[in-house]
């Protein structure tokens, strides 16, 4: 009999809290956007369900020597996770349409308003006293304007990792949500006329331009932003592994088993964050609606920011194209794209668009620099 | 207390102005080694799109899909 | 002539002992098995080549920083190997005919019947006083029953490190001896008419059914054995990211590079285990002796548990299947399809085998959950 | 002493007692879930075989075959 | 005006020593000759963008925490990168030509003259005082000569870690450089008519043979020098994974995805060490200097070999192959076949080539087993 | 001080002896295996050559482009 009470004691019906519940349909929420959904899946699958497996009561799973807890401390406590998915990243990276139109990195620069309003936003909320986020916290929770999910993973494991899990799910959620959010803001901020704004064809770009760019953003940001190098130097790595057409295993690799591999493990090890006493915080509110103003402030920005180009340039660019500037590479684009077909069904921008999209990495590159020179 | 407010307003408009000038730089960086390129490789031709993500770049698909033909056209023939 | 000297101190020729030369020989002795008779070559080839190199006198291979042991400190100590091995598994796993026919399920427990028998067994020897083994031990080898290695390596990894070796040698050799092992027990408690029933055609199973159910099978741990949750978690895990159909890249990868990727590093961990000073024990012979047991004991629990439902219920199973219950994918549902065949060569068990079959995977990682929590 | 024995065989019959239990629990919880699923989801229709372990699945090769056909055939027409 | 401040002291543009921008420039140059002349891509490309990385001031990538010195940790400091990629060489090697005609072993061994000449040449120009080399350090050193780049990392990694940079550079630079620096010599001391020497088909090799021998080399290896297990045991196993053939799945990654991955991680780790205060040091100099003479000696000792043993058969060897003899596989062979062709169009050299060529491999990890046992 | 070269004098010869050796007995190892195998196993033939880097064998390339001709065969079939 001592047995079945030891296992009964062991049992997860006896030890479960409420919170745990709690968080276990979240995570299986989260598996219906991922799976029926179709919501950035490939990080938001695992994720979820490393969340599932932190919240299991009776057992060492997201704590102590359990396997999500380990992942985490090899490959998030680290960086080197994030870091090797943004060489992968790189190396999916064409920087053709940016460099075919170099101007367009204007709007990458734009849409990083998200990123330092929320931050703002952010504090404000602090000294409201509605929340008590640090220095720190706000800056990590302000990259979530960046849309770009390895930036954010890593800035938020540099400078609060306590926060790690809901700034991981904010911003894969509202990537997924690009195709929602952006558009009333877009349509809010441009005319019917200006969305019908036709972009030329660009022109070819030569493979010396594509295997040098890589170089000289590297070399620009080790001269002003050194900061950012750690980031930016592993996506330069990747891009030139891949541009350079001579290591094409390594880029495959790179781009496929590499990435995959590291993918699965810093899913995993982001859903070890989801332990309920992390997750089911005040603060864990606080992001998810600083999250939503990020994207939505950096959309704005983007926008505007092109129409002010429109008006200084005699070469018109179709404003839309500025939303594109937060990154969510390729959602945001493609979301553009729809929303110039809707206005004129003959107007292609998803190569347009294209530009200022990967632009935006580099902005939100840039800017997690910063805040951790400044901030860290 | 607001000085966390006040304490970021100057960081964000500081961080938002490296931003711009960062990437003005690197618009104005980009511009220059393309005429450079222009210049000085005029006959380097356009990037062939040979990193693609796929498996199985097409010509060695083909590579394979033809040696396949011909063993089989070899059997054939033996057979 | 002192480096003469020196390097004739430092080679092998002076340094062997007649302990690491027999383990040397059956290391090649496995590699025959795993090479010209096919004996589980993906597992049995690393291990024994890892125990080759784990018997070489005069150089740290196996011991202080060698590679082999920083590998088994890395990922056997730790249990990451077997829990991402077991990831790879349940991305490769099929619950199709077990959704069928989900009552084949008891075939499953049925066979774990090996594991407690072999637990009882290894205990009456250490009464006996033939061997030593502790209770952490016994279960250690127990598990051997279960037939499915990464669930063997995981449970020796957290309760009997130190007769990791020989649970390997015991788990892999018994898988691939299957075929030898289980048709005599089969055949002794079937009536060839028992083993002419033939079995329907399957229904066919929604995808929805397929993606609920690794979520059901680990809500289940979950409140029932959470211990078992590590390694039914990793493999639940596996089979969502199959069955979802929305992140096929990383399943693909999870099913290849990275299972391939560990199974080679596991192999190594594994062989350097293999040391003479390990191995070359008398528990060695024990476990070897139980682990036959084990497979017999679960074999014929599986086949006399089929006879009883057939009893119990109108529509009848054909009792052969029961021994698939042991596990072994596919190995045991291969050799009850060709006993099956042999009684009526128009006989088709395969589908039918593979439901128990990976019933017990699940059964054995209860086993294993219940054997950590009243053991370990 | 003989209690290595007798203090295992109630860990035994429990432990393969539990075993019983979880998967006549899941027999159970397999059938309501697949009856749920036959009735709020009729028209979802069987799995697809389309998580293959093959490196290409044959969709991806079809299409690959058809491209390098009709590359062939734009090459035949120029030449 | 503070943050003004502090970003202004935290960019590049103020805390650049000119040692690390020398060190930019080098590493361009790197970049230009892996991209441009191809020399070596998969590691230099690699191991210069990390040189880059390692270079940039106001950042920690390449000390401290940051991600070039965490992965010199995990995989160079322990050697596990270096050796897991020789394994991948070993699945990528045939030994069939070596095994059709076994004497060709002997140019395998003279070649590595080079080694042992360019210890001697260290030593002296330590004694001369040019130099300033410890005895593990001339052997680091040394091994560069034996051509052979997993090799090289690996005994400076447990010799030298401090030279390790300029030793990975003077190895893989040498090794692309091969197809210039061994016709001069090569041409220096043959004969025309020599050159001109044809030698028959080779013999077909069974399975079996290719099987047994990664095992045979292995148990010579344990026998007589044991310090150089490490390397050809994970060569050994390579080879037998491939041989085998009832792995293929392993195989495949192990060739494939499994040495992209660590030549990636490994190229970025070696990076870290091209810091300007560890490269840019006179020793480097004397590496690269002592580098491209044991390329020159071992490429002569071969050849001279090569003749002696015409003197000593009745069946003439081309003198050519002995020159493959310094590995640099498949360079190496190739150069031999182009010099042959040069002599006669229709002398194919190629495949005779191979068989010193991986006797070379051979040959160097048994010289660094030697040096491990007789300087570390 | 003139003691490193003449410390590593003998250790150098040692070296290249201990390379020679080592090579000259794998030599004579080789030949006697390959003795050996022509002995006792005479019919096993040449090694294929099955070991091919490529991700996908001719074989199983061979397999699936049946797979997809049959597959629209039976398509064109049921149009
Ligand atoms: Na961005
Ligand atoms: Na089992
Ligand atoms: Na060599």
């Amino acid at each position: 009999m001592e047995q079945w009470h030891a296992l009964w004691q062991g049992t997860g019906l006896v030890q479960f809290e409420w919170q745990q519940a709690v968080m276990l349909l979240i995570c299986l929420g989260l598996l219906y956007l991922a799976i029926h959904r179709k919501f950035e899946p490939l990080l938001l699958l695992p994720i979820a369900f490393g969340g599932l497996l932190a919240n299991i009561p009776g057992v060492e799973i997201a704590t102590g020597d359990g396997i999500l807890r380990q992942l985490y401390e090899i490959g998030l406590a680290t960086s080197i996770f994030p870091l090797l998915i943004f060489m992968g990243v790189g190396a999916l990276t064409d920087f053709g349409p940016l460099l075919a139109n170099p101007r367009t990195m204007l709007l990458g620069a734009a849409a990083q308003v998200g990123i330092f309003a929320t931050l703002l936003g952010a504090l404000l909320l602090s000294d409201l006293g509605l929340f008590d986020f640090s220095l720190q916290q706000a800056a990590a929770i302000a990259i979530i304007g960046g849309a770009d999910g390895p930036t954010s993973l890593y800035l938020a494991s540099v400078l609060a990792p306590e926060l790690l899990g809901a700034i991981a799910i904010a911003a894969y959620s509202y990537m997924a949500l690009v195709p929602l959010i952006q558009p009333p803001v877009a349509l809010a901020l441009t005319t019917a006329k200006e969305r019908r704004i036709r972009m030329s064809g660009q022109r070819e770009v030569r493979r010396i331009e594509k295997i040098l760019f890589p170089l000289l953003l590297l070399m620009l940001t080790a001269l002003l932003v050194p900061a950012a190098a750690p980031l930016l130097g592993m996506f330069c790595f990747g891009n030139l592994m891949r541009e350079s057409g001579v290591v094409k295993r390594l880029t495959d690799t790179a781009q496929n088993s590499l990435v995959n591999i590291v993918t699965i493990l810093l899913g995993l090890a982001v859903g070890s964050r989801l332990a309920a006493d992390q997750f089911l915080v005040p603060a864990t509110l606080g992001i998810l609606l600083l999250g939503l103003f990020a994207f939505a402030a950096g959309t704005a920005a983007g926008v505007l920011m092109a129409k002010l180009m429109n008006r200084l340039s005699r070469n018109p660019i179709n404003p839309l194209i500025g939303a594109a500037g937060v990154s969510a590479v390729p959602m945001a684009a493609r979301t553009v794209h729809r929303l110039g077909k809707q206005a004129d069904p003959e107007n292609f921008l998803l190569m347009h668009a294209m530009g200022p999209n990967v632009a935006g990495v580099i902005g939100s590159a840039i800017a997690a620099g910063i805040l951790i020179r400044l901030a860290g | 207390m607001e000085n966390l407010f006040s304490q970021g307003l100057p960081l964000a408009l500081f961080g938002i102005g490296v931003v711009f000038i960062f990437l003005c730089l690197l618009i104005l960086a980009t511009r220059a080694m393309s005429a450079l390129a222009a210049r000085f490789a005029p006959a380097a031709g356009t990037a062939p799109a040979e990193t693609s993500p796929s498996h199985l770049p097409p010509a060695q698909m083909a590579a394979i899909i033809a040696a396949i033909t011909l063993h089989r056209a070899r059997r054939g023939a033996a057979a």
